[in-house]
C-alpha cells in the first residue's frame, strides 16, 4: 500500500521502518484495524454472518436488536447483522473497483501529459474542464442507464468520470517533480522518457495520489450508496449499505436499526479510509531538508 | 569579557534553547553568553545547523512551537525571557528588529510592500496615515530602492531577491530599532548585491548607533563588516573576539579549521584543508566539547569535560582544553592538512 | 482585480469546453435505451402512436441533423420544449434554478461558518484532544451519505422535535432560510468536512510560514497577524477547493432535493432523465456547466484578488 | 600555474555563437491584450572553446545564464541558434542512441544536492541504473563497479544501500559525482556543484573534484559564483554578464588584473578576508537588468562607472586584450588598474 | 355541522398541464375531474349516472347518442355552459392530432348541439362510448375562454390557459401552481352538484397540494401535522400509520393490478429457444408462485390475488376464484411434461429502485428454486423497461396497470389483444381471443358482451401470458379531521365531497 514500488529486497528495511513509524500513530492504528476488519468481513462474510442474509423469516419480522439478532431483523425477518456483514463484500469491492481503474488510467494519462506538456496538455485541459463541469452524478446515472445498473457498469461509469481527478493530480505532481534536478539528471544520463517517467518521477509523485485514493475509496462507497438509493447500484437481493439504508428509510420510526446499522458501517469504513489516508499523507510528506 | 568601551545594550547569559521531549531534548542553543554594545556589529558564524538562527529567535521570543528557552536575556538591563507575549510585542519591531534568513518567503506574498512597512508604524508609532506613507517612502529610499514612491503599492513578487531583502531591512528599520538581528541577510544574494546590503547595514550602525548581530557563515562577510565575531559550533560558542583577532589569529580548532578551508594564500588546484567528519546531531552531542569528535587535537578528556569559555588576552574568549596543541597543529599556514 | 482581458480570455476558454459538453450530453441521452416517446406514452400508446410522437419531437431525423438543430437553437438561446413538462426548457429551468442556487449558496455559507472557526481552533492546537475531536466529528460528516443525513435530520429535528418544517421551501427570503436549513445542512456537512480538512492543513502551514514569524517579529498584534497574514493566505487554497466542491455540491442537491421535496433543478434533472426528456436533460446539463464554469471563474477572480501573484497570468 | 594535462590544441568542445531564447508562455489574455511576446535571452551568442583536460571556470551574477549554458552543453536545452561541437562534430538536437553516446562522454552535475538525486532510490540503485542502461558492465561486474565508484568518491562502506536523505549535503554531491563518473565521461559540467554546501564541506568536494580530474584527465566546466573557489579550481575563467561572455582569460591573470569593468566590480564586491581593507561604498551599484529587456549597446553600460555615449550605442565585441579576451571598448584604459589585493 | 374548511394534500408528483386532452401522466389525468366535469359520471358502484347531462339516450341501432344538458349550468367565471362548449370539448377530445386519448372516441362521427340537446353520432356502434363520456378526457371546457388564451397551436393555448388559472366546469378552480412544488384549488361557486346534506358542493374552500416525491418524507410531513393527507403510502407502512391515533389509513378499492408479462414468443430476442413459449411452463411458473406470501411481503396483506386478467373492480370482471393457487407439485409436473424438469434460467426485468420489485424478485427466486428455475434479475429504469417490452427483449418483467376508463375494453385490449400492443408485449396471439375482442367492441347487447368477456377471461387465464400477481388498493393516509376524501377505483382524486371535521 505504500509507495515503495521498488523491487529490491533492501526496501524491506525501509518498509519496516516506515511501518514502525506508521504504527506509532494511534490514528493510523485505529484506521488500519478498521480497514483490516472490514477486509476480513468482505472476504469471509460467511465466517462472521450468523444467518443467511437472504433468508426470509416471516415469524421474526422487524424485531429489535436482541441476542439472537444483535442488529435486529428487517421487514422480511432477515438478520440485519448478516446483511450488513455481507454488504461489506459488495461495498469494499465497490471501494476498490470503482477507483482502481481510475487510478491506473489517471496515473498513466496524467504522467504522460504532465511530462510532455504541449498540445496534448491543452487538449487534456479542455477534456478535464468538460468532464468536471459536467454534473458528475448525472453522467454516472446516464452511463448506468445506458449500460444497465449493476456493479460492473457502475464501476465503468464512475471510472469514466473519476480518472480525470487522478490525471489532474498526477499531472500536477509530475510537473512539480519534473522541475527537480534528478529528472534532468536522468536525461543527461541518457535514460529514455519512459524510464524517467515511470521509474523516477512517478514513484516520487505517487504519495499524494495514493492518499487521495484512500479518500476516494471512501467516496466511492458513498457514491455507490447514493446510486443504490436511486436504484442504480448493486442488484438485489445482494445487500449493499446504500440499498439497506434505502430499504430501512421507511422504518426510521418503527425499526430504526434497519437503516442505522448499515449507516454506522458506512461511517466506520469511511473513517477507516480517512484515518489511514490522513496518516499516510502525514507520513509520506517529503521530509524537509 | 568586556566588550569595547561602548555601553552594553544586550547581555545574553546562559541562554539555552531546547526542542523535543523533556527527557531527551534537542539542545539547539546550549549555555550561550555574549554581549553586544551600542553601535556594535557582532558577527555570529558557524556551519549550517549550529544554532545561529535559534539564538536570534530566542532573543525575540519567537521560537516555533514547543521550543523552550532558559537563561537570561538582558535588554538594557531588563530580562526578556520571562516576559509575556503582550510585553514582548512592545519590544519586538520597536526596540529590537529582526531580518529573517529567507528573503523570498519572509514577506507576505499577498500584501503590498507599502502595507507591510506601514503596519509596523501602526503598531509602534502614532504617526497618521500620511506621515506613515512618507516614512515608508523614506525607508525604501534609505535602503536604495529606486523610485520608492511608486513601489509602495507593489507586491513582493514584483521585486527581485535583493530588493526583497532590502524591503525586509526597511521594515526592520521602520521604528528605529536599537538592535538589529540580521540572520544571514545576504546568503541568497549575489556578491554585488550582498556588497550593497552589507554597506548599508554598516552605515546604519555607524550613523544611528544601532547595535547589530549579523549571522553568517561566510568569514569574508565577517571580515568586511563586523566589529567582533562569535563562532558557534553544535549550539555552543567556541570563540568570541574582535574580528581582526579571530580572522588573523583564531585559537579554537574549529575556527582555525573553518578559516583554513577557505582557499586563500594557497596554490591553485592544490588540496584545501577540510574539517574531517560531519557535523554532529544536536540531540546526540557528547557531554564535553561538541567539536571533540572532529577535532584534530582532541585529548582523551575532551568528549567528557566541557571546556569553559575562558578569556585569552583582553578581548577574546575561547572554549578549548588544548589551545597550544591547536596552535601547533594549525601553526604556520604552509602546514595545512 | 484581474484585468478585463484576463476575464475575456477565461470566458473564451469556456467555449471549447461547452462544445464538448454539448456533444457529450447529446450523444449520451441518445444512447440511453428507451426514448421520450416511450417514456411519455409508456403503457397506453400503440406503436403507430409512438411513431407519431417521435415525429412530432423530431426524433426521426438523423443524429447529425438533430445535433445541428440543437446547436443552432442553443446558440439562439432556445433550448427547446420540455417533453415532460410541455413548456419551454428555458422557462422551466429559470423557474427552478433560483431555489437550487439558493440552496447551494446556503449550504456553502453554512459549511464555511461551520468549518471556518473550528478549523482555526483545530489548527491552533494541532493534535490536541480538541483537534482530534473536531476532526473526528467532521469525519463522520464526510462518510455519511447525503440522503441518510437528510433523513436523520428530517426525522429527528423536523418530525420529532418539530423545530423545522419537513421539507418544502418558503416563499420569502427569510422563510427560505428557515425552510431550507435542514437540506442545506445535510449538503453542508459534507462540504464543511472537506473545508475543515483543507483549511486546517493550510492554517497549520501558514502559521508556520516565515512571513507569519516575521510578522510576529515585527511586534504586530495577534489579531492583525491572524486576519491579515494568516487567514488571507490560508484562504487562497481553500477558495480553490470551495470552487471545485461546488460541482459536488450541485450533484448533492440532486439527492437532497428529492429527499426534502425541494423543486430545484437537481430533482428536475433526475425526473428528466427518467422521462428521457432530451431537451430538458440537455438544457439542464448546459445549465450545470454554465453554473460550474461561472463558479470556477468566480473562484479565479476571488483568488487573484486574494493573491496578487496570480494576477498576471 | 598548472597547465592542462593534455597538450593537444584541438578543442574538446566548441561553442559557436550559441544563443538561446526562452519565449515566455503567452497566455490567451496576453494575446487578447496584444501584449508582445516576451523573450528571455538567457544566452546571447557565446563563443567558447574548451581544451581537453582543462578546467574552465564560469562566473557571473545570478540569472546571467550560467546554468542555462551548462544545460545547453549537457543537451538539456536546444539552442535557438549557434552550434555546439564536440570533438569537431555538432551535437545539437541529437536523439536516441547518438544522444546517449554523447551524454556518456559529457556528464553534468547539479547545484542542488537535495533535488538532484531520486529520493526513492538507494545509492546502489542509482548507480546500477546508470551502469546498466549504458551497458558499461555486466552481471557481477556491475556491483563491483558500484563499490569502486563509491570508493572513488570516498563514500563510506555501507553507503550503497542507503537512501539520499540519509546523507549530508556534501555526501550527496559525491553521490552525484559518482553517478556522473559511472559513465566514464571525458567532460564534466559542474553547475554550482558546491554552492549549497558549508565552507568546510565545499573544500572536501572541491578537493575530490580536482583530484579526480587529475587522475582521470577530465575536462571540467566549473560554474560557480564563489570567486575565490573558482580561482582556486580553474585554469581559465569566463565572466558572463547577461548571457554573454564579457571577459575570458587565464585564471590568475583575470583575477589579479581584470580588464572588464564588470569583472572588476565583481571581484571588488566579493568580501575579502582582510578586516583591514574595508570599503564604505558598494563596489558596484544597481541591479542586473532583466534578461527580458537587455539594454542596447554594451549590456553593462547602465551600471558601468565608465560608460560613454559609445557604450550606449555600440555593442563591444570580445577581443583579445592582454592574456585573455575582453568585450569592452575601453578595456585597455580601464583594465588592470589597481585592484585591491585579495 | 357545517361542512367546509380547507385541506392540504401531499402528492408524490406534480401535475404538468391539467387538460382533458393533454393529460398523459397519472398526476395529470387523476386531477382532470377536479376541474372539468364530464357529461356523464361514474357512480360509486361503477354504474353510469348523470353529469352535466341530466339524461342520455342511445338509439336502437346504437349509432346515435342524445344527451340533454342541465339548465343553468355555468362555468366558474359565471359564463354559461352551452352546447357549443360541449361540441368544442368533444371535437378537441377526438382530434387525433392532439392528445393520446383521441382513440377512445374513434367511433364518433360527429357531435352537434341544438340548444341543450347534444347529439353524438357514431360511425359504428360502440358499447364503450357511454363510459367514455364519463371519462376525464371528455371533460367540458369553456370554448370562448380557451380560444382567447395566448398561443398559436392548441398545445400552447392549453398551457397558457392552464397556467392563467383556467375557467372550469368541475368542482374546483385552480388558484395557483408552482411547477414541481405546489398547487392550490379553490371552490368553484358555480358548480352544479349538491352534497348529501343538500348543500352545494364542494364543501372545501381550498385544497392545497404539496409535491413530495420521497415516500418517507411525505409520511413525515403527515406525521408532523403539516399536511392532512398523503397519497401512495408504501404498503410497508400501512400498519404503522393505521395504528396512529391521529390518522385514518384509507385503502381505496382500485382497478390496479400488478402482474408480470411473460414473453411467449418461440424465440428470444437473441434467437435462443424460449422455454416460456410453452403454455405449460407459464402455468407451472404461475402455480409455483405463492401469491399469498407475495401479498404479505409486498403489500403487507393489503392486496388480493388476481382472479382474472382484470381487477375485480372492473366492469364485466369474471373470476370466481384466485388464479393458479400455490401448488408446487403441479408446477413440477407441468414442467416435466414440458420436458424441463432439469430446470432452466429465466431473467426477470425489474424496475430499478423499486423496493416492491426487489422483494418480488427475492421471493420468486426462493419460490422457484426448488423447480430448478434459476431466476436472474436485471434492473432497469422505466423507459428502458418500456423499450424492452416493446421490442420483446425480456423473459418476464414487472408491470402494473390501473384503468383509466370505466370499461373492461381498455385493460383487455392492452393485456390480450395482439393487434394493439402484442398483448402487452408478450407476443401472445390467440385467434379466438382476438376475434372475441373485436366482436365485443361493437357489441351493443350488454348480455352478449358480458359473455364474450367471460370467455376472453377464461382463455386468458388458461393461457397465462402473464404471471398473475395481485391487485392492490390505493393507500392514502388521511388526518382524522378530514372526511369524505375519495380516490376512485380509476385513481382519480376526488375532493368534491371532502370536508374538514374540526
Ligand atoms: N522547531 C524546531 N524543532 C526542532 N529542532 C529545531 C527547530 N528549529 C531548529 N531546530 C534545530 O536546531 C538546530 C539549529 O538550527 P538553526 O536554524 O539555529 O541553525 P543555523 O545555525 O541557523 O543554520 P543555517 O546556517 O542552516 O541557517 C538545527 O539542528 C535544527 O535542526
Ligand atoms: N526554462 C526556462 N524558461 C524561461 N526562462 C528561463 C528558463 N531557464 C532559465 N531562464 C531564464 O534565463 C535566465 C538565465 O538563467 P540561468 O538559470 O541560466 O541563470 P544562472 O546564471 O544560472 O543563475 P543562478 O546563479 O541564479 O543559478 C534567467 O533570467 C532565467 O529566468
Ligand atoms: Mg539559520
Ligand atoms: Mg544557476
Amino acid at each position: 500500500m505504500t509507495v515503495l514500488t521498488l523491487t529490491h529486497s533492501r526496501t524491506r528495511g525501509r518498509l519496516a521502518a516506515f511501518l514502525a513509524r506508521a504504527f506509532a500513530r494511534p490514528s493510523f492504528v485505529i484506521g488500519i484495524v478498521i480497514l483490516g476488519l472490514s477486509l476480513a468481513l468482505a472476504v469471509f462474510p460467511q465466517l462472521f454472518a450468523p444467518y443467511d442474509p437472504l433468508a426470509f423469516d416471516l415469524q421474526a419480522i422487524q424485531q429489535g436488536p436482541s441476542l439472537a439478532h444483535p442488529f435486529g431483523t428487517d421487514n422480511f425477518g432477515r438478520d440485519v447483522l448478516s446483511r450488513v456483514i455481507w454488504a461489506y463484500r459488495v461495498d469494499m469491492q465497490m471501494a476498490f473497483f470503482a477507483t482502481i481503474f481510475a487510478l491506473l488510467i489517471g496515473l498513466t494519462v496524467g504522467a504522460f501529459v504532465g511530462y510532455y506538456g504541449g498540445i496534448a496538455d491543452v487538449i487534456f485541459g479542455r477534456c478535464v474542464d468538460a468532464i468536471i463541469t459536467f454534473p458528475f452524478l448525472v453522467l454516472v446515472i446516464a452511463i448506468v442507464a445506458v449500460l444497465g445498473p449493476g456493479l460492473v457498469n457502475m464501476y465503468v461509469a464512475i471510472t469514466a468520470v473519476n480518472w480525470v481527478y487522478y490525471a489532474r493530480l498526477t499531472r500536477a505532481e509530475i510537473m512539480a517533480q519534473k522541475a527537480n534536478d534528478y529528472a534532468a539528471a536522468g536525461r543527461v544520463l541518457g535514460y529514455s522518457d519512459r524510464r524517467i517517467i515511470f521509474r523516477h518521477l512517478l514513484p516520487n509523485a505517487i504519495s499524494p495520489i495514493l492518499v487521495y485514493w484512500m479518500t476516494d475509496m471512501a467516496l466511492a462507497i458513498l457514491l455507490g450508496s447514493s446510486l443504490g438509493y436511486l436504484g442504480l447500484g448493486a442488484q438485489p437481493p445482494a445487500a449493499e449499505w446504500g440499498v439497506l439504508i434505502a430499504e430501512g428509510r421507511n422504518f426510521l420510526m418503527t425499526a430504526w436499526w434497519m437503516s442505522l446499522m448499515p449507516g454506522i458501517a458506512i461511517v466506520l469504513t469511511g473513517l477507516g479510509f480517512s484515518l489511514v489516508g490522513d496518516a499516510l499523507a502525514d507520513l509520506l510528506r517529503p521530509k524537509g531538508r | 569579557m568586556k566588550s569595547t568601551e561602548k555601553p552594553v545594550v544586550l547581555d545574553v547569559r546562559h541562554l539555552r534553547t531546547e526542542f523535543g521531549p523533556q527527557d531527551r531534548p534537542l539542545v539547539a542553543v546550549d549555555d550561550v553568553s555574549f554581549q553586544v554594545g551600542q553601535g556594535e556589529i557582532l558577527g555570529l558564524v558557524g556551519e549550517s545547523g549550529s544554532g545561529k538562527s535559534i539564538t536570534l529567535r530566542s532573543i525575540l521570543g519567537i521560537i516555533r512551537p514547543r521550543g523552550r528557552v532558559a537563561g537570561e536575556i538582558l535588554w538594557n538591563g531588563r530580562d526578556l525571557v520571562p516576559l509575556d507575549e503582550a510585553r514582548l510585542r512592545r519590544i519586538r519591531g520597536r526596540e529590537i528588529a529582526m531580518i529573517f534568513q529567507e528573503p523570498m518567503s519572509s514577506l507576505n506574498p499577498l500584501l503590498t510592500v507599502g502595507l507591510q512597512i506601514q503596519e509596523n508604524l501602526v503598531a509602534h508609532t502614532n504617526l497618521d496615515a500620511k506621515a506613515r506613507k512618507a516614512r515608508a517612502i523614506e525607508l525604501l529610499d534609505l535602503v536604495g530602492i529606486p523610485g520608492a514612491r511608486n513601489r509602495l503599492d507593489d507586491f513582493p513578487h514584483e521585486f527581485s531577491g535583493g530588493m526583497r531583502q532590502r524591503v525586509m531591512i526597511a521594515i526592520a528599520l521602520a521604528s528605529n530599532p536599537k538592535l538589529l538581528l540580521a540572520d544571514e541577510p545576504t546568503t541568497a544574494l549575489d556578491v554585488t548585491i550582498q556588497d550593497q546590503i552589507l554597506r548599508l547595514i554598516q552605515s546604519l550602525s555607524r550613523d544611528l548607533g544601532m547595535a547589530v548581530i549579523l549571522v553568517t557563515h561566510d568569514m569574508g562577510v565577517v571580515a568586511e563588516t563586523c566589529d567582533r565575531v562569535a563562532v558557534m559550533y553544535g549550539g555552543r560558542l567556541c570563540e568570541v573576539g574582535t574580528t581582526t583577532d579571530v580572522i588573523a589569529d583564531a585559537r579554537h580548532p574549529y575556527s582555525l579549521g573553518l578559516l583554513r578551508s577557505i582557499p586563500r594564500d594557497v596554490a591553485p588546484r592544490t588540496p584545501l584543508y577540510s574539517i574531517p567528519g560531519a557535523p554532529p546531531a544536536l540531540n546526540a552531542l557528547p557531554g564535553g566539547c561538541a567539536f571533540s569528535a572532529r577535532c584534530p587535537v582532541a585529548g582523551r578528556e575532551c568528549p567528557d569535560i566541557r571546556p569553559a569559555l575562558e578569556a585569552i588576552g583582553s578581548s577574546r574568549l575561547v572554549a578549548c582544553h588544548h589551545l597550544e596543541d591547536a596552535q601547533a597543529h594549525f601553526g604556520p599556514r604552509e602546514a595545512a592538512q | 482585480m484581474p484585468s478585463l482581458s484576463y476575464l475575456v480570455a477565461r470566458l473564451l476558454q469556456i467555449i471549447p469546453t461547452f462544445l464538448l459538453v454539448m456533444i457529450f450530453i447529446f450523444l449520451l441521452v441518445r444512447l440511453l435505451p428507451g426514448d421520450p416517446a416511450i417514456a411519455m406514452a409508456e403503457a397506453k400508446a400503440t406503436d403507430a402512436q409512438l411513431e407519431q410522437i417521435r415525429h412530432n419531437l423530431g426524433l426521426d431525423e438523423p443524429l447529425p441533423v438533430q445535433f445541428l438543430v440543437f446547436v443552432k437553437n442553443t446558440l439562439a438561446g432556445d433550448l427547446g420544449r420540455s417533453i415532460m413538462l410541455k413548456a419551454p426548457v428555458t422557462e422551466v429551468i429559470l423557474s427552478r434554478l433560483p431555489t437550487t442556487i439558493f440552496l447551494a449558496l446556503y449550504a456553502v455559507v453554512l459549511a464555511v461558518f461551520l468549518a471556518g472557526p473550528l478549523a482555526f481552533l483545530a489548527a491552533a492546537r494541532v493534535n490536541s484532544p480538541v483537534d482530534v475531536a473536531i476532526r473526528s466529528v467532521f469525519q463522520v460528516g464526510l462518510s455519511m451519505p447525503v440522503f441518510y443525513i437528510g433523513l436523520l435530520l428530517l426525522t429527528v429535528l423536523a418530525a420529532q422535535l418539530r423545530w423545522f418544517p419537513v421539507g418544502g421551501y418558503g416563499k420569502t427570503f427569510f422563510a427560505n432560510l428557515y425552510h431550507l436549513i435542514l437540506p442545506a445542512l445535510s449538503v453542508a456537512l459534507y462540504t464543511s468536512a472537506i473545508i475543515l480538512r483543507n483549511l486546517r492543513a493550510s492554517l497549520i502551514e501558514v502559521l508556520d510560514a516565515d512571513y507569519v514569524q516575521f510578522a510576529r517579529a515585527k511586534g504586530l498584534s495577534p489579531r492583525i497577524i491572524m486576519t491579515r497574514h494568516v487567514l488571507r493566505n490560508a484562504l487562497v487554497s481553500t477558495v480553490t477547493l470551495l470552487g471545485l466542491s461546488i460541482g459536488n455540491l450541485m450533484s448533492g442537491t440532486l439527492v437532497t432535493e428529492t429527499v426534502f421535496a425541494i423543486p430545484g433543478v437537481g430533482r428536475l434533472m433526475l425526473e428528466a432523465i427518467f422521462a428521457r426528456d432530451y431537451p430538458l436533460i440537455q438544457g439542464l446539463t448546459l445549465t450545470f456547466a454554465v453554473l460550474v464554469s461561472v463558479v470556477f471563474l468566480l473562484t479565479d477572480v476571488v483568488q487573484s484578488w486574494l493573491d496578487p501573484r496570480l494576477r498576471q497570468s | 600555474m598548472i597547465m592542462p594535462t593534455s597538450a593537444s590544441t584541438t578543442p574538446l568542445l566548441s561553442l559557436r555563437a550559441l544563443s538561446i531564447q526562452f519565449e515566455k508562455r503567452r497566455s490567451l489574455s496576453d494575446t487578447l491584450a496584444r501584449r508582445p511576446q516576451q523573450v528571455v535571452s538567457a544566452v546571447n551568442g557565446i563563443d567558447l572553446e574548451v581544451m581537453p583536460g582543462e578546467t574552465l571556470g564560469i562566473v557571473g551574477e545570478s540569472g546571467c545564464g550560467k546554468s542555462t549554458l551548462a544545460r545547453l552543453i549537457a543537451g538539456l536545452h536546444r539552442p535557438t541558434s549557434g552550434d555546439i561541437l564536440f570533438e569537431g562534430e555538432s551535437v545539437v538536437g541529437l536523439k536516441g542512441a547518438r544522444r546517449r553516446a554523447y551524454n556518456r562522454r559529457v556528464q553534468m552535475m547539479f547545484q542542488d544536492p537535495y533535488t538532484s538525486l531520486n529520493p526513492r532510490m538507494t545509492v546502489r540503485d542509482t548507480l546500477r541504473e546508470a551502469i546498466t542502461v549504458h551497458r558499461m558492465r555486466d552481471g557481477a561486474a556491475i556491483d563491483r563497479r558500484v563499490d569502486e565508484l563509491l570508493d572513488l568518491v570516498r563514500l563510506p562502506e555501507g553507503a550503497a544501500d542507503k537512501f539520499p536523505h540519509e546523507f549530508s549535503g556534501g555526501q550527496r554531491q559525491r553521490i552525484g559525482i559518482a553517478r556522473a563518473l559511472s559513465l566514464e565521461p571525458t567532460c564534466l559540467v559542474a553547475d554550482e556543484l558546491v554552492s549549497a554546501l558549508d565552507v568546510s564541506v565545499q573544500a572536501q568536494v572541491v578537493n575530490l573534484l580536482i583530484e579526480l580530474q587529475d587522475e582521470l584527465g577530465l575536462t571540467v566546466l566549473f560554474v560557480a559564483h564563489d570567486l575565490r573557489l573558482v580561482r582556486h579550481v580553474s585554469h581559465r575563467v569566463a565572466v558572463i554578464y547577461l548571457g554573454a561572455i564579457v571577459e575570458i582569460g587565464p585564471s590568475e591573470a583575470l583575477f589579479s588584473k581584470p580588464m572588464h569593468p564588470y569583472s572588476k566590480g565583481l571581484l571588488a564586491a566579493a568580501p575579502s578576508l582582510d578586516p583591514g581593507a574595508r570599503r564604505r561604498t558598494p563596489a558596484l551599484s544597481g541591479e542586473l537588468p532583466s534578461p527580458l529587456a537587455i539594454p542596447p549597446g554594451c549590456p553593462f553600460h547602465v551600471r558601468c562607472p565608465h560608460a560613454t555615449e559609445r557604450c550606449r550605442r555600440e555593442k563591444p565585441a570580445l577581443r583579445p586584450v592582454g592574456s585573455g579576451m575582453t568585450a569592452c571598448h575601453f578595456a585597455e584604459t580601464i583594465g588592470g588598474a589597481s585592484n585591491s589585493t585579495r | 355541522i357545517e361542512r367546509g374548511g380547507a385541506m392540504t394534500f401531499a402528492r408524490y408528483d406534480d401535475s404538468t398541464v391539467i387538460d382533458p386532452v393533454y393529460a398523459d401522466r397519472n398526476p395529470d389525468l387523476w386531477m382532470v375531474n377536479g376541474l372539468y366535469e364530464t357529461l356523464l359520471r361514474n357512480g360509486p358502484d361503477g354504474s353510469i349516472v348523470p353529469g352535466l347531462a341530466e339524461a342520455h339516450e342511445v338509439s336502437a341501432d346504437g349509432k346515435t347518442i342524445t344527451l340533454t344538458l342541465r339548465s343553468g349550468l355555468k362555468f366558474s367565471d359565471g359564463s354559461d355552459l352551452t352546447g357549443a362548449d360541449v361540441v368544442f370539448s368533444l371535437d378537441r377530445a377526438r382530434n387525433a392530432e392532439l392528445g393520446p386519448w383521441a382513440g377512445l372516441l374513434g367511433a364518433v362521427d360527429a357531435v352537434t348541439a341544438d340548444g341543450n340537446k347534444i347529439t353524438v353520432s357514431l360511425k359504428n356502434p360502440d358499447p364503450t362510448i357511454i363510459s367514455i363520456l364519463a371519462t376525464f378526457n371528455t371533460g367540458i371546457m369553456p370554448k370562448a375562454a380557451f380560444e382567447k388564451a395566448a398561443g398559436a397551436t392548441d398545445q400552447e393555448k392549453a398551457r397558457a390557459f392552464f397556467s392563467a388559472g383556467p375557467v372550469t366546469s368541475g368542482p374546483f378552480v385552480m388558484k395557483s401552481h408552482v411547477q414541481g412544488s405546489s398547487m392550490s384549488f379553490g371552490r368553484n361557486p358555480n358548480y352544479w352538484r349538491q352534497g348529501e346534506d343538500g348543500k352545494p358542493l364542494p364543501y372545501l374552500d381550498r385544497v392545497e397540494f404539496l409535491v413530495i416525491p420521497d415516500d418517507a418524507t411525505r409520511i413525515l410531513k403527515l406525521q408532523a401535522g403539516e399536511v392532512d393527507a398523503a397519497e401512495f403510502i408504501p404498503f410497508a407502512r400501512v400498519g404503522e400509520l393505521g395504528a396512529d391515533p391521529n390518522l385514518k389509513m384509507e385503502l381505496f378499492p382500485s382497478t390496479r393490478i400488478v402482474y408480470a408479462p411473460i414473453n411467449t414468443r418461440e424465440a428470444k430476442k437473441d434467437g435462443a429457444k424460449n422455454p416460456l413459449a410453452d403454455v405449460k411452463v407459464r402455468q407451472a411458473l404461475n402455480y409455483a408462485t405463492d401469491k399469498s406470501v407475495l401479498i404479505k411481503l409486498v403489500t403487507f396483506d393489503t392486496g388480493k390475488p388476481m382472479t382474472s386478467l382484470m381487477s375485480a373492480a372492473t366492469q364485466l370482471h369474471y373470476g370466481p376464484e384466485p388464479l393458479y393457487p400455490y401448488d408446487p407439485e403441479k408446477a413440477k409436473q407441468l414442467l416435466s411434461e414440458a420436458g424441463l424438469s432439469g430446470g432452466f434460467e429465466v431473467n426477470l426485468t425489474t424496475l430499478a429502485g423499486s423496493a416492491d420489485d426487489a422483494t418480488l424478485f427475492t421471493a420468486l427466486q426462493q419460490m422457484w428454486a426448488p423447480l430448478g428455475v434459476n431466476l436472474k434479475v436485471e434492473q432497469v429504469d422505466n423507459p428502458t423497461r418500456g423499450e424492452k417490452n416493446r421490442s420483446g427483449d425480456f423473459d418476464i418483467h414487472t408491470y402494473g396497470w390501473a384503468n383509466d376508463v370505466n370499461d373492461p375494453a381498455q385493460v383487455t385490449g392492452w393485456l390480450g389483444y395482439y393487434k394493439q400492443r402484442q398483448a402487452v408485449g408478450t407476443g401472445w396471439n390467440n385467434q379466438e381471443f382476438n376475434t372475441l375482442f373485436e366482436a365485443s367492441n361493437v357489441e351493443t347487447d350488454p348480455a352478449k358482451r358480458k359473455d364474450e368477456y367471460k370467455r376472453m377471461q377464461e382463455i386468458y387465464a388458461a393461457e397465462a401470458p402473464l404471471l398473475f400477481l395481485f391487485e392492490t388498493p390505493f393507500a392514502v393516509a388521511v388526518s382524522k379531521s378530514i372526511e369524505g376524501y375519495v380516490q376512485t377505483p380509476l385513481g382519480a382524486n376526488d375532493f368534491s365531497e371532502a370536508w374538514r371535521a374540526d
